[in-house]
């Protein structure tokens, strides 16, 4: 497999325009460029932050793998994905996916794809702050997300 | 056999420690004996394996489903909540 | 409908990060920004360019009338799409969309949607210049963009 | 009664215009007939009406598939090849 997953864990926030000119600049191949943004919602104001923890190494490693399946599915011409940890106030980025690809299916379904694998496989856990400085306790997971993962069952 | 063993998210907070260096007695061949040990730990261990039908487990980060995959060999095992990344 | 599509035809290149910010600034009831962008392709290096023509008018109140679908059908908190005219490189960019909502499927719905009822519904027309200096034609319209459109019918 | 007609792509090229203000004859009520009607009017709108069953029409500026469509008090007809946008 020539093209290779962009996957990065980190703290800062990322530049979407930055990103996107990583995976397409200088190329005429690329027809279709799918990006999906997740931001921490407020949750009505009674949301002051969530806490991202992460399991160092693995996180990478199992984002790679799961971008690889897609770059492979899908026929992708690149694919990146950055993950921050660490605290994020309402607003904020928490995760990209760039999916880049010929036609725009594709790259659809690449993002889309990652995304629901992202969320019930990646070793990543949120924790709310509230805004009356209580601690919200750690974020269940939900049976949604599960469920999203049977539409890319065969 | 002495494995590093990792937490995370609430089982991190409640055993007080983010990982730890233990000798697994002979008995634990799986990763079903390891929880059977956790309960014989102490209290805060116990209650914790109270939820071991939902925890995840990772064996030199990889995921593992299966609670008879065996720990021989392993050196780091990482026991943690379902995921709720992205 | 409180929500409003944002819809411009215009012959200028966009900025994606400043097209999502004006969506998403100062909100915090946002989970998901998805976009997509639409390049045009070198086919080789066989095309110097495309070139678009369009319905000055018809264009804008098209889009706009899918785009209010999209937002009423999948919960949108917020659509909009700049679409380009004129002559076209390979590489640049033709077309954007983005779509925001409080979750992720929604927001990838929503842009896929605009983006298939675009593709067959609006009133643009592309023509090839090719690289060898001939007249490449107008593109003919494909099956495979009314097949795409099969998955919405309920 | 005078409508603007409007033709975009290969038929701007073919046709030699963009638009063009015409007097439609009586017999002129629906789309069928003002395709009728532009196959005598002259050779190239009638090599063009060789294509008629994929040619698109919008009325003051919404499709319209019915090819029985009255143009009775429309002031704007575009016709056009299937859209090729995105």
């Amino acid at each position: 497999m020539s093209v290779k997953p962009d996957i990065r864990i980190q703290q800062a926030d990322f530049d979407i325009k930055a990103e996107i000119a990583k995976l397409t600049q200088g190329r005429t191949d690329i027809g279709a460029v799918v990006t999906f943004s997740g931001l921490c919602r407020g949750e009505g104001d009674t949301l002051s932050a969530l806490e991202l923890e992460h399991y160092p190494g693995m996180a990478e490693a199992e984002i790679t793998r799961i971008a690889e399946q897609a770059i492979e599915r899908f026929g992708l011409l690149g694919i990146s994905a950055i993950h921050r940890y660490g605290k994020i106030k309402p607003g904020e980025n928490i995760v990209l996916v760039i999916a880049i690809s010929p036609h725009r299916q594709a790259s659809f379904d690449g993002a889309n794809f990652l995304m629901d694998y992202l969320k019930t496989r990646a070793p990543f856990w949120k924790k709310e702050h509230k805004s009356d400085g209580e601690d919200g306790g750690w974020v269940d997971a939900k049976d949604a997300d599960d469920d999203a993962l049977a539409k890319w069952q065969d | 056999m002495t494995v590093k063993l990792v937490y995370f998210a609430w089982l991190r907070e409640r055993f007080g420690m983010a990982e730890e260096q233990v000798e697994l007695p002979e008995s634990v061949k799986s990763v079903s004996d390891l929880f059977d040990w956790f309960e014989t730990r102490g209290e805060e261990f116990a209650n914790v394996m109270e939820h071991r039908d939902i925890l995840q487990v990772a064996i030199d980060q990889s995921h593992v489903q299966d609670r008879d995959a065996l720990l021989e060999g392993v050196s780091e095992i990482a026991i943690f909540p379902p995921m709720t990344g992205g």
